[in-house]
């Protein structure tokens, strides 16, 4: 199988469905003459011309709400934001307009629209452009919510998303835009929706998403040496969350902690949490531990933002004070 | 007060506009009539209706504004789109939506054009290509520009008309929905409804740079001003766009002065106006004006009127009843129309009780 | 003591603190001439003239980041939004600028703002209108979050909130502006982050804000007809969250049902429920259950709005269930 | 291109702008030097330590629009605001701001401005009254606002000049803002630095409705152009804006033309621009176009330009030098600055390892 950064998974993904469809077309600033400010859309501008790949002026909320009006019209529109921090200046097109308009109008009106873009920290931004905004957007009863990990889910979580009808929010993750692995070649579909064992263990579950999952994996591998077998589940999506695989396998650990980026309070960690130990009450032998950004502002300095950031380490010790 | 405005972009509005309106029959402007009178009749029941609280939240009523919404959607095609605000009852009807439709949903019920679900603020009609009736203040105006887009890319020789309040000018969006349509050449036009008042905010208070329509150069866009109050003047300056808008792509801004008679809402006693403001553009009512031509053009007598008037007060009545009578919404579609169907995920809940 | 309703309460903090100190302004839609959408500010225009109580077009964004802006510069400014629902057009202004400014700038800048305004569903005025956006914001690290449930609080918090020199998220509730309590008079100050007993039990404890608290109260008060006594902790403060409280409580109970108008998905119901499970694991008797807003957008019709929003029913059915 | 524009409002713009400047002393002229050759030595340096990795994530320099800032700022009082974008260490040197605290804020380190945690984008200094360096793109127009407001309401005779780029003018933000300036006459400066990019994207095709400072026409608000790489007719009119804003409370917008010879950030190779328009620009360079001007005014000669240059040079350095051998923060630090200390509220964490 040919191994490909997530980037040109994405951009994969990107190509093809447009090649598919004429109906889908990508929007948003730099993404056509400068082939995306992280390059995800490189050379799309030149495949399918500037009728479907868009330069847009600064103005988020006008090529936002453009895109869901014109989703609403029938075509398919993939909009990026140059990273999801700057989605808070048009939340309200995304949270009431994508959100909420095919319930108010009876289901008469789809809107099928991919949100997408990275999000994410530990790139030394600073607090106004480190936000992992996932909770925030799954909060809305009708919005989907994937962030993929690996190479092979981004391109074909992508390619789902753009066939869905639903509005669905895809967060990339800047670090792992060059995180090189093994993509089918040809018309992968992902199913959205579908948590994914990356690592079996029957020691303890792992649950995280995106980068996080990386970070996951690294501390399962050093456990696996102390002889503590970790199994990991790459959430994939977060919204809607795979329930049974997160409760399959600690039904089998009977332990969980949980590895988010976002900040601590109100994320899908807590969620899933809940889910667990209301459902699986009697199957926990320890409480559901988080391993989480800190509930702090994302600072500058890069020892602070690793110290914010979830780490090996933190999920390790949060290990062995799950199995003490 | 009805004088055209143009950008120091070359249009073609100097070509006059009856130009660009076909000679209309007397039946199509006994039709213009027609409609005027069945949304006053409309929203009076509905204004019933609220009194009795058989409507629920908000109703905004459209009461004096009418000739606006029935005289620029009068010169649109079937497919052409149609967007506007909360206030939106008018702009429905205008459109064609089935007036019991759309007193259902102000009831609420199930036979409701969104079953239910919309309420006043957020009526919607998919086969009528109009797309709302939006509650956030100013969030419909990127919408519109999408469905221009659309139509552009498509290259189905549609145009837009998206509609804000004078108060909606003051929010961002519409700004960059201005920008962007100024310079991707939408074939949309933004009407702005100066109806004076922002509920209890005077347009002075609101707004610099008055008349509003100037907020169209600082985009080196066109921009129109209409009177109304006057379905005439609304129909010919609306034309004027609307055929910019069709043959060379191009955006405008319509500024067209209007009055609302009521509160801003069912619940808003309105003192913040006096009696002679809202008697002095009663004096302009659209409907009598209107009706007061077409007696001098020899179209209508006075039975004629009582009888269409009586018309639009019995589809009315027949709206009310329908909406009376219909059943409320199964509890079961609560869940439905949140994810399109054949791409249905299950909700979070178990439809059990309680949530998990 | 004196009977006075919700919205009076609220009112006479914000005139008692605009007598104290001259920094002191109210700004929003409607707020002065019209004496508020919902009243909450009548009179304080004719109290403190134009200068004080300011009238604004329909900006969100403008006014809120004037707001934070004039805070920076040493003013103390309320910040109606007419309800909480239309802070989603200004988001990016309240995380970013109030919830960052002061950690960004190493902590030379304060931003002793609050912004405030109604929130929540019932109201009938659909998905648009109807957001319980608490736990968007406090997701965000430096932002306080306040939701009074009683007119004293109402009061008592509020004027610490205008006190605070953090930035505070104040979410009143329209179902509640009616609602008549009692309350001292002069300058009662409730602590912001402390929760309160409303209703003392053993058998289970409900944690619940706002008007959610007056649901959970009534459900209480059946259940003590079956002879099931519950505990009824009023959340008041939603961040910082009074752990402390909670946990006395349910180490007493050792069952918890919690009661949160927010739709489901990362509610602030998850994060008490993580903690409680977390902390409190071996005196957990049952699963922490949560009864939400459901995950649907808001509809318009009242039945199925009243099915959507948590009711003394269901209520009962978790306790029940709790107990089992 | 110095032409400066009124907008319909009677201004006191005609009186002339030498009027309202003092006259400067030879030192007054030899130090808006100093600063530009402060800012374009700090800004070399910073480039050296981005490539050296010592300044992480963005750094978005300013050189080749030294004029601008240090042109704008030299026309303050002390007490007035200075608030912009990301690209803030000029305006941040100007404002007088310690060029030492500046880079270690850029390496990150505790005794950086911000205490390293806000970085390149967010410079702060309550001191000198500039209120940031902020990253989100016109999210600082209408905290601009505020400051004004915060003057006006004190009546302590301030103003404030807020900043933002070509690119920010479609941001809705900033037309609320403009609204609110004009509608509440505050006395707060909007300074467009036009460079004729954003990022990859040229002005033309992100803006209609071009010369960028006839949006100010919309709002009925002061409208004025300044060629931004000459720092006496930036001074100069600036000064009319400032005289406007602090005698007759009003606002005004004013498009500065400028250039930055830099990509957008260090991390953009800027392939977009030809060789031939950067040079083009630096044929204008602002410092050796104000160096040429002070020689012929016999205020300076060649041999005290050197050692000025060499002066700035060495600020740099040693600002270098201090950063470098500043200490990360401490830890603890982190959970530091998130609210007020006398209204502390702890943190959801116990400070262990991880969060509960
Ligand atoms: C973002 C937002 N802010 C505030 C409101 C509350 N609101 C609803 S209508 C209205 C006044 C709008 O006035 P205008 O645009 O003139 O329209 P009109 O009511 O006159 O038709 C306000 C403030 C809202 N719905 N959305
Ligand atoms: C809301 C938002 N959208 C996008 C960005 C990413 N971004 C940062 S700078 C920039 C270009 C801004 O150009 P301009 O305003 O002309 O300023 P200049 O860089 O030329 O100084 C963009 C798109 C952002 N920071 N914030
Ligand atoms: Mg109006
Ligand atoms: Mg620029």
């Amino acid at each position: 199988m040919p191994e490909i950064l997530y980037r040109e998974a994405l951009n994969q993904a990107m190509a093809e469905e447009m090649e598919r469809d004429d109906r889908v077309f990508l929007m948003g600033e730099e993404v056509a003459e400068y082939n995306g400010a992280y390059k995800v859309s490189e050379g799309l501008l030149k495949k399918f011309g500037p009728k479907r790949v868009i330069d847009t002026p600064i103005s988020e909320c006008g090529f936002t709400g453009l895109g869901i009006g014109a989703a609403m019209h029938g075509l398919r529109p993939i909009v990026e934001f140059m990273t999801w921090s700057f989605s808070l200046v048009t939340f309200d097109q995304i949270v009431n307009n994508a959100g909420q308009i095919r319930y108010m109008s009876g289901g008469q009106f789809s809107v099928p629209i991919v949100f997408r873009g990275c999000s994410g920290g530990g790139l030394r931004v600073g607090a106004t452009h480190s936000h992992t905004p996932e909770n925030w957007y799954a909060g809305v009863p009708a919005l989907t919510v994937i962030s993929p990990a690996f190479p092979d889910d981004a391109k074909g979580l992508l390619k789902s998303a753009i066939r869905s009808n639903n509005p669905v929010c895809f967060l990339e993750n800047e670090k792992l835009y060059g995180f090189k692995g093994e993509v089918p070649e040809g018309d992968i579909l992902v199913p959205i929706g579908k948590a994914k064992i990356r690592r079996e263990g029957g020691d303890i579950t792992l649950v995280a998403n995106s980068l996080s999952t990386h970070i996951a994996l690294a501390a399962a591998e050093k456990l696996a040496a102390e002889g503590i077998h970790a199994e990991v589940v790459d959430l994939r999506t977060i919204k809607p969350l795979d329930f049974e695989t997160i409760a399959e396998s600690v039904s089998k650990t009977n332990r969980l902690v949980i590895v988010e980026e976002n900040k601590p309070f109100c994320g899908w960690g807590a969620q899933v949490a809940y889910q667990v130990q209301r459902e699986l009450f009697d199957e926990l032998d320890s409480p559901v531990i988080r391993v989480t950004g800190l509930d702090v502002p994302q600072p500058y300095n890069s020892f602070l933002e690793d110290e914010v950031m979830p780490s090996e380490m933190r999920i390790i010790e949060a290990v062995r004070e799950s199995l003490a | 007060m009805p004088t055209t405005k143009t950008s120091q972009k070359k249009s073609s509005f100097n070509e006059g506009s009856t130009k660009l309106l076909p000679q209309q029959s007397p039946g199509d402007r006994l039709d213009l009539l027609k409609q005027m009178l069945l949304i006053r009749r409309f929203e009076e029941k509905a204004a019933q209706a609220a009194t009795q609280k058989k409507i629920k939240g908000f109703c905004h009523l459209y009461i004096g504004q009418e000739a606006l919404a029935v005289g620029t959607i009068s010169v649109l095609n079937p497919h052409d789109g149609v967007i506007t605000a909360y206030r939106d009852h008018g702009h429905g009807l205008a459109r064609g939506m089935c007036p019991q439709a759309c007193m259902a949903e102000l009831f609420g019920k199930a036979t409701g054009c969104s079953r239910g679900k919309g309420g006043s603020m957020h009526f919607f009609d998919a086969k009528k290509h109009f797309y709302g009736g939006h509650g956030i203040v100013g969030g419909q105006t990127p919408l519109g520009l999408g469905i221009a887009f659309s139509q552009k890319y498509k290259g189905d020789g549609g145009v837009t008309l998206c509609y804000l309040g004078d108060g909606a000018v003051n929010q961002g969006p519409f700004h960059e929905s201005l920008n962007l349509a100024a310079l991707w050449k939408l074939p949309i036009i933004y009407i702005i409804e100066n109806n004076e008042w922002s509920m209890g905010t005077s347009l002075a208070r609101s707004s610099a740079g008055l008349p509003l329509v100037n907020r169209a150069q600082a985009y080196d866009m066109a921009g129109i001003v209409a009177d109304g109050m006057d379905v005439d003047d609304v129909r010919a300056k609306t034309a004027e766009a609307v055929h910019l808008a069709r043959t060379e792509s191009q955006p405008t801004l319509m500024e067209i002065k209007t009055y609302r008679y009521r509160g801003h809402s069912m619940s808003d006693p309105g003192s913040y106006r006096t009696k002679e403001e809202i008697e002095k553009h009663k004096q302009h009512d659209p409907i009598l004006t209107y009706r007061s031509r077409l007696m001098e053009e020899g179209i209508m007598d006075n039975p004629t009127f009582d009888q269409l008037d009586a018309e639009a007060q019995k589809i009315s009545q027949e709206a009310y009843d329908f909406a009376e009578k219909s059943p409320e919404p199964e509890l079961e579609t609560l869940w439905e129309d949140i994810f399109t169907p054949e791409d249905q995920i299950p909700p979070l809940e178990h439809r059990g009780r309680f949530h998990r």
